[in-house]
């Protein structure tokens, strides 16, 4: 299991989580010259996130594309090359953005295999950014994972560490599916181990970030740090979290899920998009269904508001989890 | 003057899009085939004309009312009239029909029950062709409706900035479903749009089918020497309703007529015979080939089986 | 409660759902002129289901509007015309097309009232129409309600019957706020009892559908139909299944199902669209978090598979719930 | 000539907004605002000579560029710096921030923070005018970048179909974010896009604010007497990057150097001090007058509460 092994050697090679995707574009890009990337000032600008930083260089134009801002299209553009014969990696800039692609996403994309009856598939994978940071607002902060994980034919990655992040995406870009790769904007300045040699995490596999006893915290993304603080505050209290990311939402790895779940008889889902509807209230559905017996209590999600994000640095931290927030919903499994 | 064996191709391209239709027609109106159909009846010289001046690295994409286009590039009814019957053997196996109907060989990347959904995807199979030097060039096929998307306009600049090997085709029949383009546009010129945003456009009789071939043959040569993208207009009229069950009832009786005096396997008819000195006998065995053909394929598709439960469950797993 | 009402008089006036739309349409139009209309074939023609029949000779172009093929633009008009003192009901022809206008739903509409500190909202109806019927294939046929679920700042509203067509369709109409309103292709003939006269239901009330003791059964739009033929004939088998319709999906009517359940101590729900992500997860997570202790086995899903929807009628219909999938879903809460 | 009052007020409306971005981004750069911030700075005459041509009655929508269109609509400026600040007493109470800044009583409907997002939305405000026989027109600020989102010719077309009392400003001031307009268009003159779709449309210098006023009077008195839509494109420049944190190293020196040597202050008061003779000391009363303004405004908004959580919460129970 990569996680373990990452956390072993911690205090190896350390570098930020976008420079952990850049290192997958740019060894995928090295493997397979159909890879070539496109989006809104990803080639001499490097990316709003700099993720993209020296690959124009290393590659070219050709390999390298900026765009117009014209998302719907360009994002159709990947499409139709994915379908002739190359692997598009397309950038939209914020999730928030991916309403303009939708059509192109869930009625072209996620449909053409189906369609065709098997015959051809896209593999394009999409790279975006979500969630809440630094006063963006109610249209650069949201999560919107919900909405690509019911569309049959998407795939869906939220890497929370630099490790899986590189091992996911160059997973991503090798899928022979479209892949919807959400990315978090407070993500991209965190450090962690990550091998300097070529690896690939196939999609499918979550990862346990923190072993434990007592409960089971699933939670992906952003989501993911913030609950391994609360694990540790807990532990301080004499509670033992086991932390399950499941690192991609489709395929979602129900078998680690479960096999945890059995063990603690307890579950939190952690989750920064609002409440209803979201991917947890599925996972959570899937758990009763599946593991009913074993539960202790009913499962607790902890998410964020059913409102938009406000711009006020206050009202908008209150509108998604913060670590006394998880401490609380993990308190609660225990109460009832 | 086009040669004689290219006339008779695009005359025999345009009676089996005609024949595909009518019988497909009765099929539906028998239950056999479900869902949307819409017929191309009346604007068959586009489909023809255009795909006659492509070559087989040639991609294209589709739209709503596709046999046309489909069948322009070489697709076999068989498999055709498969799809359309929900069949095993169909090019979709059953799983698309009439709407998403796509054929590889043919470069035919699918046609779309998305108006305007194919666009993108075109300038997609543009950019692969020029990037990975293949030599095929896009050819998207699309309509008066979807110019009003704003895909259209996306799409085509996208191609313009990047110099692609596009040619995108309107086809302007002037309605959309029950809307004339008089209401949805002021300018009803469709490829003046084109010119707005940098890109070489032009109109063409969609109803004559030596004019959309020649005027394709240069548009097509001009996106091979990178001259491209190029827009082009052409304007025609459905021989009815939008689909299959829509009698139609809105579109003026004159125009109609109009139209149909103008049928473009007419117009070609009267070319071939009277300009190009072909005979009457020669038509008419083109014309009892491809009717042999369409009743091979009406019983190759009903004797087909259907996907099985089992093979569908295996399929879709890795969704 | 007005489905009980209705349910007494169904020997009164019957007409189709379709028809009841319309004279919802009519009624609001005729109380309120700021009411009017916007899609495609609506005016003349009087909408691809007839909806809309009759409605521009009684109230002209300027209330009635035929619309090009621009769906995210004339979406956007409606939002825009909302905003400035009108009360738009803006047709998409089918619920697969709202993909096209993601961005004006989710990035506009929803978060206007809120993005302007709740200063002025956005009272436009976006009626459309989902569903699997007749071999309409992978783009035709959708039930992407979870994606508007999960929004906040949107109301959803799916009516299974013409009586509640007529009064939930008025309901929108004056409600205040963004509402999705998904009617389903394969309800428009269906009849049933609606009165002559104007009526409105609030959104955020369900009603049942048929009362019962032993299993709570949650379903809506066109799963409702199907669920009561089932309970029918699982109560020639001794089963009296509750079926609750919670007509919105948002708001919901949390009370009336928590009651059911509370009631009857087993729950199934039945959703048309793919399984994964569904609305029907969430109703499943809240009904095991606010009512785990009444729980007697795991609340059954009923949903459609995670394909697109095949264009072969065989294929489609095995796609979605049919009767005897939703019989034995009632059984398998007995079961364990 | 134009009237001196008017005159005067368009420089006072530029040099409000000059000072408004200038001070704001020192409040930014200080962390009392955060969030996105992209500063209006060099293309104050677009704002300022649209909105002098505007009626009380009138809508405008904005973009995410927005501060000098809230402006030059007359907003107050206690309330816009209280919402940069996120406070209670801004015009959305906090929650907006720089791009959702709105003020109903100007008629302005809101910055934006998706490009292209206000564009049909604006088409609506207009819809409303006619269909409501409202007095006013509805105009559109957009950009260069949203120009190429499909969005723009949707709502444009819409507009000219119906005959919208609609005046549609493109502010190309030639960048998106780093990407030159020379990428991102085959053809830079963006006005040529209506030309295409039947809208009368034309180019002004964007720097000029009595051009640019000129221009609009006539744009909005044929929108009121029915002939809009209109497109007018105002050719401009940024005075730095793109937002506040970057440094627009991409913007080649000489250019902005000429651009800079065109500021349309400076533009302005030349116009101002030599053709229409008004006394520099005319000038800087005004220009002290507005830094008074914007120094009440600070303080007005460094002492306003923000929302609490009670209020939050049930302003939110709605969703
Ligand atoms: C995005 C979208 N909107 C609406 C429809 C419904 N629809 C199907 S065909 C059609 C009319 C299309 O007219 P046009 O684009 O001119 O093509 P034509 O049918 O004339 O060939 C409409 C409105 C659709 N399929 N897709
Ligand atoms: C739909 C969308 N795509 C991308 C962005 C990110 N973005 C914000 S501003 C901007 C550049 C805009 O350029 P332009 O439209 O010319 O306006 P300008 O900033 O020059 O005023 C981009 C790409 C966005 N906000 N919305
Ligand atoms: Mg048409
Ligand atoms: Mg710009």
């Amino acid at each position: 299991m990569p996680g373990q092994a990452a956390a072993v050697q911690t205090a190896a090679r350390e570098i930020f989580y976008r420079e952990a995707l850049n290192e997958a574009l740019r060894q995928e890009m090295r493997r397979d010259p159909s890879v070539f990337l496109m989006g809104e000032g990803i080639a001499g600008r490097g990316g709003s996130y700099k993720v993209t930083v020296g690959l124009l260089d290393e590659f070219g134009t050709k390999r390298v594309m900026d765009t117009p801002i014209a998302e719907a299209s360009f994002t159709g553009v990947g499409i139709g090359a994915a379908i002739t014969g190359m692997r598009p990696v397309v950038e939209i800039l914020f999730v928030d953005f991916t309403m303009l692609i939708m059509d192109q996403l869930v009625n072209q994309a996620a449909k053409y295999h189906f369609m065709s009856g098997g015959t051809r598939s896209v593999p394009m994978v999409l790279r975006t950014q979500g969630g809440v940071g630094n006063g963006l607002a109610a249209q650069h902060s949201q999560s919107l994972e919900a909405l690509f994980y019911h569309i049959p034919g998407l795939k869906l990655v939220m890497p929370s560490t630099p490790y899986d992040a590189k091992g996911l995406l160059a997973g991503a870009i090798r899928c022979d599916f479209p892949v919807v790769f959400i990315e978090h904007k407070m993500l991209y300045m965190n450090k962690g181990y990550v091998p300097d040699k070529e690896y690939v995490i196939e999609l499918g596999s979550g990862d346990i970030k923190r072993p434990g006893r007592d409960v089971t915290l699933i939670a992906w993304s952003n989501m993911i740090p913030r609950s391994l603080s609360a694990a540790q505050k807990l532990a301080g209290e004499g509670i033992d979290v086991e932390v399950v990311d499941p690192r991609t939402l489709v395929p979602l790895d129900k078998k680690l899920i479960l096999e945890s779940v059995r063990k603690t008889e307890r579950v939190v889902i952690v989750q920064e998009a609002p409440r209803r509807g979201g991917v947890a209230s599925d996972i959570a559905s899937i758990v009763q269904e599946e593991a009913f017996d074993y539960l202790d209590a009913p499962i607790q999600i902890c998410a964020g508001r059913n409102t938009p994000i406000p711009f006020n640095l206050n009202l908008e931290s209150i509108s998604i989890p913060q670590e006394e927030d998880i401490v609380q919903a993990v308190k609660n499994v225990f109460v009832s | 003057m086009i040669d004689i064996k290219i006339l008779k191709n695009l005359y025999k391209t345009m009676y089996t899009i005609r024949t595909f239709e009518l019988q497909c027609i009765k099929l539906y109106r028998q239950g056999e085939i479900r869902g949307y159909f819409h017929p191309y009846l009346g604007e068959e010289a586009i489909a023809a004309g255009v795909c006659a001046a492509l070559g087989g690295d040639d991609y294209i994409t589709s739209t709503h009312r596709g046999h046309g286009h489909c069948i322009a590039r070489g697709a076999d009814l068989d498999r055709m009239t498969a799809e359309l019957l929900g069949k095993k053997t169909g090019y979709c196996r059953g799983l698309g029909g009439s709407m998403h109907i796509a054929d590889f060989t043919g470069g035919n990347l699918g046609a779309n029950g998305i108006v305007g959904g194919g666009i993108a995807m075109g300038v997609g199979a543009g950019l692969s062709c020029k990037t990975q030097d293949q030599k095929g060039i896009s050819v998207i096929f699309t309509s008066d409706g979807a110019s009003n998307n704003g895909i259209f306009m996306e799409s085509l600049n996208l191609a313009a900035i990047w110099k692609l090997p596009v040619l995108l085709v309107i086809e302007n029949n002037q309605y959309a479903v029950s809307t004339p383009i008089e209401d949805s546009t002021a300018e009803s010129d469709l490829y003046k749009r084109g010119i707005g945003i940098g890109v070489d456009s032009f109109q063409v009789d969609g109803n004559d089918v030596i004019a959309v071939y020649s005027k394709s043959l240069e548009a097509v040569k001009k996106c091979r020497n990178g001259q491209g993208p190029i827009l082009m207009e052409a304007k025609t009229y459905r021989h009815g309703g939008h689909h299959v069950n829509d009698p139609g009832l809105y579109m003026p009786k004159d125009r109609l007529e109009y139209y149909k005096s103008r049928d473009p396997l007419i117009l070609c008819r009267e070319y071939l015979t009277e300009t190009a000195q072909v005979k009457q006998d020669d038509l008419e065995r083109i014309q009892q080939e491809v009717e042999s053909e369409m009743d091979q394929a009406i019983e190759f598709a009903a004797k087909s089986p259907e996907l099985t439960l089992d093979e569908f469950k295996k399929m879709t797993e890795v969704y």
